[in-house]
């Protein structure tokens, strides 16, 4: 019998009560200086089997209001007002031991970093037994054949050997999988997932979303979900809210909020992120001016007034309400209606200049950078007595092994891998802090195979670099002003009187007034800091600049700004960069070369535009594949790595990514190291699998 | 088809600690008409559903207008409740048939779904209407014809190649014994992309079977 | 952050000394227990400032009719066994210990400052050598290795010193080796070694200063295990010689009178308990505010 | 694991090393200060440099190294052509060393005059004295040498002939002697520390080992007392504190114990001498060791000593758990417990108390030295008998041997303490442990 029920639309019958409604909701933390209130007027619901997002930049009161729903606000934290209700009753003023029962039982939580959410000496079973323990009564040994079952379902491999290991035996992407079983082990109904893959890699974060999907439609669970990652939130959510500074300031669903956002902030927002498929000549990221209010002192109008292009006197004194401005589509903004019927306008100051961008593409230099079979190898520290005495063989942590490239002059090459792949060691090596095992350097011609400490003051200076982490790239003990004269005085031997108005000029070209030049790095923010290292590494007018991960602790509206910044400042005195991320979008938006690392090789090195389209390597496919791209219309290709990335100490035999690779052609991979296939003159791909073949395989990302 | 998949996961639930007045309101506001009662871990201790809360005024008799008053604020949940020993409840890999024939011979409008006594999920009556809705493409378009067919194997499968033989695509397709002939079947089948002139024209021409009904939903 | 902000673009030059010292004191006035420390130690150091003022008798004057007395109109605080105003001892032992404690931690910060920075930026051998030796001496209880050092060179005001640096120095070394291990893998000191900056220029300017802070309160600590040594060993008969007023060394004269005149052990016990508790609730008050404010 | 603890063992023992050549330099760098101090300031040089002699001192450092940490009695045996055996002494707690003759027979010798007696050990215990002059091996000069055990435990050349007069101290009588003949060279026997025989007393002349061993058990009395006392308290209170972070409970406890462990140990010992002893009279103010027994027989002179270490103690273990426990409370794996709806107290047991005191057992066995200066000071205020006491009147006494063993010693409990906190952390930390 033939039956064809194909095409059945999903058209749910059921009454949906929200499983958690919260209304007004408003906190305060107690400080010092008095009340501070850190989330105001928030009101969402979440569905059974629905999962609402929660996005916004740090510190806009998204972990806030997840702690507040289970009622962990901390000593000082404290709910002032709203409701919060949850399958129907309200949770606020609930005794303690009430609340206790729900929480782990009907209300689950995972948050960031699953190595701190677990014991550290206590066994994975036994911390996943007790949930059943406690609320369930039930017996150990009932209660540990029911987590075996629970490991099963989240595909961990081996889960009755995980259950009598400790959590530093694991991985990240496996201790998170542990923390969502423990989370899912009571079937609760609603679970709050805070920044759950924000630790994790690009291809292992991608298999857990499916995870947490795949769970979500098998358990009904209502999932709020909250992250900083525009793309990680478009891929998961179902509905979005949008907050900013403690209050919520759009929500809708998914594709609304991303495709046509009401909100300014959000508009804002969606024009800071770099979308994978877009270079930097189609594409300009429009930061947005200002930054986010302290809580403690907050505009009296719209909070969003002194950063929006739309401001008006009215923005200043009204305080919007959250209000719907389309059907199913709320915004606080008093001019939605009138801001989505116009066209944007980039604003007089942000107009880039397109022309010269587009004039800019270079004409392919001499390579100004040439590195020969670079190799950097640590050695590991060694702890048997027997090493200590000197016996014993050393072994060595291969963080960049046999690493051949050039950079053309005033090209900017992108290197891109996941954590450990030796992209930030390849810059230390290159610029001398990290001592070369073997090869060669080459930079304009001579050989600084040396470290640092061995090179000429002059070659020195033609080498420097802006680090990744604001908080550790300046001295907090200096002035800006001093920190960014020191070069001047060292490399180029500025007058001490003439340094002030040199460093202000420089100050000025990296957007920061004169008046930094006296300040502190404690009194500058995160973006303002990676400016003054911009602004640092500039002074010495070197010729190459490796950026390691210049935005990536940055939120995404000063990311944006930074970005533009760089892009200029190169133009302007034509620096060659290095550029190191492990976010391809903007990897991708930023350089005109681009590398893919594996575990200290490469896989794939080419033009940017050729890297995104076939003919990919099997590795560079699987990473396009996994990044969260921050368009719910995008297609994109679902191919995932099974395992974890090797450790570099003992990487595998042939092909280093064969262990991983979905698609290995037979032995050949574990046993002969891939040969480069030249697409191109400047496209290489280190791979086994014919080239004809790697051109068959379709784009990964297609964007509608 | 089983329980598990059609069941509401997650209903809402009640404590045995909550006044009567209290779920009554509960159940109103959230518009359900059964509410599970749970201790400790979700385990189900009993079932309240609004017949239950109407108090049985055989109770009352005895007392006047203000003791009534303390009488009802007084009462709890727990009170009134059918206690879990005597509330019918299905296994979650029950076939929902299985959940409909408990409900039919029980004359229950809800069975609570459980697993090692823990609620895990309920299952309505309106669950089963709707299911008996999507089971025959309600909510599509197509051509809906009852044919009755001799209760003899083979038969089905006649009317289902005639249909394929036209190149057709069956949305639903169900049958029942005839309530007017024992010996017959009423089949229904609901066929999509067909014009109706031509559905009716392609089955009479299958022997021993005649339609009953044609409508086009 | 914020209020930074609002207040710095006014001020043009480099945050004053007054601003800087506001901000350093700040925490310090916020904790009650670190300003009880904070009294008693002032209360010692203007005693010992001011002592020829407190004080109607030389610390040494002896007074063969007045041996052993307790606390009267004459003597406030009594005489001891050779008939010496307790009083003006005390006194005059405040100015003893207030010069040798902290400057026995400065001989110490010295030279611990320099092993911690040298074994903890450069590692590798230098590191180990000095570790196993620091940890060697860091086997020692303390006032073992005070017995040992005096056994063999006596005692003396200079001794004393030396003995307390000796013991004091690993553990200073061993706090700024974490510290400057901490330190030197921040991007700024890449930028500095960027920049061809000697590894001296790195150690000195751009390391230390980061260090400051736990250096700070450490050394504090520091100063109150400095005057509880002194008097320890002045009590163990091993501090300076008899007729300085040593106030570990009149608890120690003291001890053989006690059941005849209480007063002369009980007197020299409080004023260096209470200068050493002083120190102590003083630095751990700035630590917890300091730790707080991080 | 194993390997971890082999390593940590390896340290220790390189440590000691150090330590024991730290210990020896700065006792003996300067051999003229042993002298004058124990001779006092009139000596003579001549007198001193015998004395120097005497005690082996006039060496060069290294031998002395040498023979302080592994004996000087095969060095001996070499020169003498002759096995030597260390006996003790019958009733007295004095050794003897004897050469060992072919026959078995124990013999040393004595110079009378120009004449070697020997004295052969008979097996009731009498000594029979006879010359011995044949032994004396003379050279072309008309030196006579001979290289035998003199009855002060010592290897001596003997020397006549020469046409010098020697000088002679006689230990007992303090008394200094000119002889025709007499010792050129001295080698003080003994086994060395490794192997249990630190030298004897500058001041007493008995051996060292002894004494240390008695004065040890008695300090081990004391500091285990004070142990069993002050662990369950501390840790019980720490982690009160602990767990009431901010309130008054834990504000108490914190300066309380602050204020204790800062105050001197002396000064603790002296208010509570004087609280308990001079006020109210309830307990002894000093500990009398009238027998070996003393500590059984009258334990209540023990109380004070006892409180007094418990106090010295009791804050620092207190603050140390109480910040671990803050520490723990506050980590990410309790909020998970927290929101995993467990019940507050089996957080507290199960998830925090036992990372909660994995900390606190290194350190607090780290702080060893710490109570190690206690039981000096507490042995000193109290007159009890014990090693710290013993290592004090050694030091004040300027005691080279005394002071090196005694320092050696405590180093090697101090060491071993904290390898035993080691080994009890990886047993505790499944990360080492299963590293």
């Amino acid at each position: 019998m033939r039956v064809d029920f194909e095409q059945i639309t999903d058209m749910d019958y059921r009454i949906k009560t929200p499983i958690l409604k919260v209304e007004n909701l408003a906190i305060s933390y107690e400080t010092r200086k008095g009340d501070v209130p850190a989330v105001r007027d928030v009101s969402f619901e979440i569905r059974r089997g629905e999962t609402h997002g929660i996005v916004g930049e740090s510190g806009c009161g998204k972990s806030t209001v997840a702690f507040s729903i289970v009622n962990f606000l901390g000593r000082n934290g404290r709910i002032v007002g709203g409701s919060i209700l949850f399958q129907g009753q309200e949770l606020r003023g609930r005794g303690e031991e009430e609340l206790r029962r729900l929480r782990g039982d009907q209300i689950a939580m995972v948050y960031q970093d699953p190595m701190s959410a677990l014991n550290p000496s206590l066994r994975i079973g036994d911390q996943l037994s007790e949930v059943l323990i406690v609320h369930r009564n039930l017996s150990k040994k009932a209660a540990y054949e029911k987590c075996i079952d629970m490991l099963k379902r989240v595909y961990m491999p081996d889960p009755e050997a995980v259950m009598l290991r400790y959590p530093h035996q694991l991985s990240g992407g496996q201790q998170q999988r542990v923390v969502i079983a423990m989370a899912l082990l009571n079937n609760p109904a609603l679970l709050i997932m805070d920044e759950p893959t924000t630790a994790l890699d690009v291809t292992v974060e991608a298999a857990v979303l499916d995870l947490i999907d795949e769970l979500r439609r098998e358990f009904d669970t209502a999932i709020m979900y909250i992250s900083h990652n525009l793309g990680v939130i478009a891929r998961v959510s179902d509905l979005v809210g949008v907050m900013y500074a403690g209050e919520m300031v759009e929500r809708a669903a998914v594709e609304e909020v991303f495709l046509n956002p009401l909100h300014p902030y959000t508009q804002g927002l969606m024009r800071c992120v770099p979308k994978l498929g877009l270079s930097k000549e189609s594409s300009y990221l429009y930061p947005i001016r200002g930054r986010v209010p302290s809580p403690a002192e907050l505009p009296p109008g719209c909070i969003f007034e002194p950063r929006c292009d739309y401001a008006r006197p009215q923005c200043q004194q009204a305080h919007p309400e959250l209000r719907e401005v389309a059907p199913g589509h709320f915004a606080r903004c008093h001019f939605a209606e009138e801001i989505a019927a116009q066209k944007w306008q980039p604003p007089q100051d942000l107009i880039p200049d397109l022309a010269a961008l587009a004039a800019r593409k270079p004409e392919v230099a001499e390579p100004i950078l040439r590195l020969q079979q670079v190799k950097t190898y640590y050695e590991q520290e060694r702890k048997s007595l027997a090493s200590l005495l000197g016996l014993g063989q050393a072994r060595y942590v291969k963080a960049v092994d046999d690493v051949s490239l050039e950079v053309p002059r005033g090209c900017t090459l992108g290197v891109v891998g996941e954590s450990g792949c030796g992209k930030s060691t390849l810059a230390k090596t290159i610029v001398g802090l990290e001592p070369l095992t073997d090869g060669r350097v080459e930079f304009m011609g001579f050989d600084i195979s040396v470290p640092v400490s061995k090179r000429d003051l002059s070659l020195i200076k033609e080498l420097q670099m802006v680090f990744q982490n604001p908080d550790s790239t300046m001295n907090p003990s200096f002035s800006v002003g001093y920190q960014i004269g020191r070069p001047l005085r060292r490399f180029r031997g500025v007058p001490r009187h003439q340094v002030r108005d040199e460093v202000i000029r420089l100050l000025e070209a990296v957007k920061l007034d004169a008046s930094y030049y006296d300040r502190l790095p404690r009194q500058l923010s995160g973006g303002e800091k990676q400016r003054v290292g911009i602004a640092r590494a500039f002074a010495a007018r070197p010729n190459l600049v490796l950026c390691d991960e210049p935005v990536s602790s940055l939120d995404v509206s000063v990311q944006a700004a930074v970005l533009n910044l760089l892009l200029e400042i190169q133009q302007k005195y034509g620096t060659t960069m290095l550029f190191i991320a492990h976010d391809l979008s903007v990897v991708r938006f930023f350089s005109d070369f681009v590398a893919v690392m594996y575990l200290g090789k490469i896989c794939e090195i080419g033009p940017a535009e050729a890297i995104y389209a076939p003919p990919y390597h099997p590795y560079t496919e699987a990473l396009l594949s996994a990044v969260p791209i921050p368009d719910p219309s995008a297609d994109q290709k679902r191919i995932r790595l099974s395992g974890t990335v090797p450790s570099a100490l003992h990487p595998p035999s042939g092909c280093r990514f064969h262990t991983r690779c979905p698609r290995k052609i037979g032995e050949i991979c574990e046993r002969e190291i891939p040969p480069c296939q030249h697409v191109t003159a400047e496209h290489r791909i280190y791979c086994h699998i014919p080239l004809e073949e790697l051109r068959r395989i379709e784009p990964v990302v297609t964007v509608k | 088809m089983l329980v598990k998949d059609y069941m509401t996961k997650h209903p809402l639930m009640g404590q045995p600690t909550m006044s009567v007045v209290e779920a009554q309101r509960f159940m109103g506001e959230n518009k359900i008409r059964h509410l599970p009662i749970v201790g400790k871990g979700k385990r189900l201790l009993g079932l309240v559903t609004r017949q239950t809360l109407l108090v049985h005024p055989a109770k009352l008799g005895s007392l006047n207008v203000w003791e009534i008053t303390r009488f009802l604020s007084n009462l709890t949940v727990g009170d009134v409740m059918v206690k879990a020993k005597d509330v019918i409840s299905v296994d979650k890999n029950a076939t929902i048939e299985e959940a409909a024939r408990i409900m039919v011979e029980n004359k229950i409008g809800c069975l609570p779904v459980l697993e090692d006594g823990i609620v895990i999920g309920i299952i309505t009556e309106i669950d089963l209407l709707a299911q008996l809705m999507e089971m025959m493409a309600t909510r599509l378009p197509g051509v809906r014809v009852t044919v009755r067919m001799p209760n003899v194997s083979g038969e089905l499968a006649k009317l289902v190649s005639a249909i394929s033989a036209q190149g057709w695509g069956i949305l639903a397709c169900g049958g029942v014994p005839s309530p007017h002939d024992p010996a017959k079947w009423d089949a229904v089948v609901k066929i999509r992309d067909a014009p109706r002139e031509a559905v009716v024209a392609a089955l009479e021409k299958v022997e021993g079977q005649q339609i009953v009904d044609v409508r086009e939903v | 952050m914020a209020v930074s902000e609002k207040v710095m673009p006014s001020i043009s030059a480099r945050p004053s000394f007054w601003l800087r010292l506001r901000d350093a004191l700040a925490p310090l006035l916020a904790s009650k227990v670190a300003l009880v420390g904070l009294a008693l130690v002032l209360f010692w150091v203007l005693v010992a400032i001011f002592a020829p003022f407190l004080t109607p008798y030389s610390p040494r004057e002896q007074d063969a009719d007045a041996m052993n007395l307790g606390p009267s109109a004459g003597h406030p605080l009594g005489t001891d066994h050779l008939g010496r105003d307790l009083w003006s001892r005390l006194v005059y032992g405040s100015r003893l210990i207030l010069v040798l404690a902290p400057l026995s931690v400065l001989c110490s910060l010295a030279v611990g400052t320099t092993l911690g920075l040298l074994a903890g930026y450069f590692g590798g051998l230098i590191d180990e050598v000095v570790m196993r030796l620091l940890d060697a001496m860091m086997a020692f209880p303390a006032v073992l290795l005070y017995l040992i050092i005096i056994a063999a060179v006596g005692a003396s005001a200079t001794n004393v010193v030396i003995a307390i640096t000796i013991a004091g120095a690993p553990g200073i070394a061993r706090l700024v080796r974490s510290l400057t291990m901490d330190i030197r893998t921040r991007d700024y000191i890449a930028a500095a070694q960027l920049r061809g900056e000697s590894p001296f220029y790195i150690m000195w300017v751009e390391i230390l200063p980061n260090a400051r802070g736990p250096i700070i309160v450490d050394a504090m600590l520091r100063v109150g295990y400095a005057v509880f040594a002194i008097g320890t060993l002045g009590f163990l008969g091993l501090g300076l010689p008899p007729p300085a007023p040593d106030w570990g060394s009149m608890v120690c004269a003291g001890r053989r009178y006690i059941w005849s005149n209480p007063w002369a052990v009980l007197w020299p016990s409080l004023a260096i308990s209470s200068l050493v508790v002083g120190l102590n609730l003083f630095a751990d008050g700035l630590r917890e505010e300091t730790m707080r404010y991080q | 694991m194993v390997k971890f603890i082999i390593r940590r063992l390896g340290f220790m023992l390189l440590t000691m090393f150090i330590v024991s050549i730290a210990i020896f330099a700065i006792s003996e760098i300067a051999p003229g200060n042993i002298a004058r101090n124990i001779l006092g300031p009139f000596a003579t040089p001549e007198q001193e440099a015998s004395f120097l002699a005497q005690l082996g001192l006039d060496q060069p450092l290294h031998i002395r190294y040498i023979t302080w940490l592994v004996g000087s009695d095969w060095r001996a045996e070499r020169l003498i052509g002759m096995p030597l055996r260390r006996i003790k002494k019958p009733d007295t707690e004095f050794y003897e060393w004897w050469a060992v003759e072919p026959d078995g027979t124990l013999v040393r010798w004595k110079l009378d005059g120009e004449d070697l007696i020997a004295l052969r050990l008979q097996p009731d215990g009498t000594v029979q004295e006879s010359l011995d002059n044949e032994r004396w091996q003379t050279d072309e000069a008309g030196i006579s040498t001979f290289w035998g055990v003199d009855t002060h435990n010592r290897a001596v050349m003997w020397e006549k002939g020469g046409g010098q007069t020697y000088w002679m101290r006689a230990k007992a009588a303090g008394w200094w002697v000119e002889q025709p003949g007499g010792a050129r060279e001295y080698i003080p026997l003994q086994k060395g520390l490794l192997r249990g025989d630190p030298g004897e007393s500058v001041k007493t002349g008995r051996p060292v080992g002894d004494a240390l061993l008695r004065r040890l058990q008695n300090s081990i009395l004391l500091a285990a007392i004070a142990f069993v006392i002050v662990m369950p308290l501390a840790l019980v209170l720490g982690l009160l504190a602990g767990l009431n972070e901010g309130k008054a409970l834990d504000r108490i406890l914190s300066v309380g114990g602050l204020a204790t462990t800062a105050t001197p140990n002396f000064a603790t010992g002296i208010f509570l001498i004087l609280i308990f002893a001079v006020w109210l009279k309830w307990l002894p103010g000093a500990t009398v060791f009238a027998s070996e027994r003393a500590a059984f027989e009258n334990p209540k002179m023990l109380i004070l000593p006892v409180m007094t270490l418990t106090l010295i103690e009791l804050g620092y273990v207190l603050r140390i758990t109480r910040a671990s426990m803050v520490e723990v409370m506050n980590a990410s794996y309790i909020r998970t417990a927290f929101l995993k709806g467990l019940p507050y107290w089996r957080i507290v047991f199960k998830h925090a108390i036992r990372n909660a005191l994995m900390a606190p057992i290194t350190v607090i066995m780290l702080h060893v030295n710490w109570l190690m200066g206690g039981i000096v000071v507490v042995e000193a205020i109290f007159g009890f008998p014990g090693l710290g006491r013993y290592l004090l009147d050694a030091a004040l006494y300027k005691d080279v041997f005394a002071i090196e063993a005694g320092a050696m010693v405590m180093v090697m409990l101090a060491v071993g303490t904290q390898l035993v906190a080691d080994i009890i952390y990886t047993f505790l930390n499944p990360r080492i442990r299963y590293a």
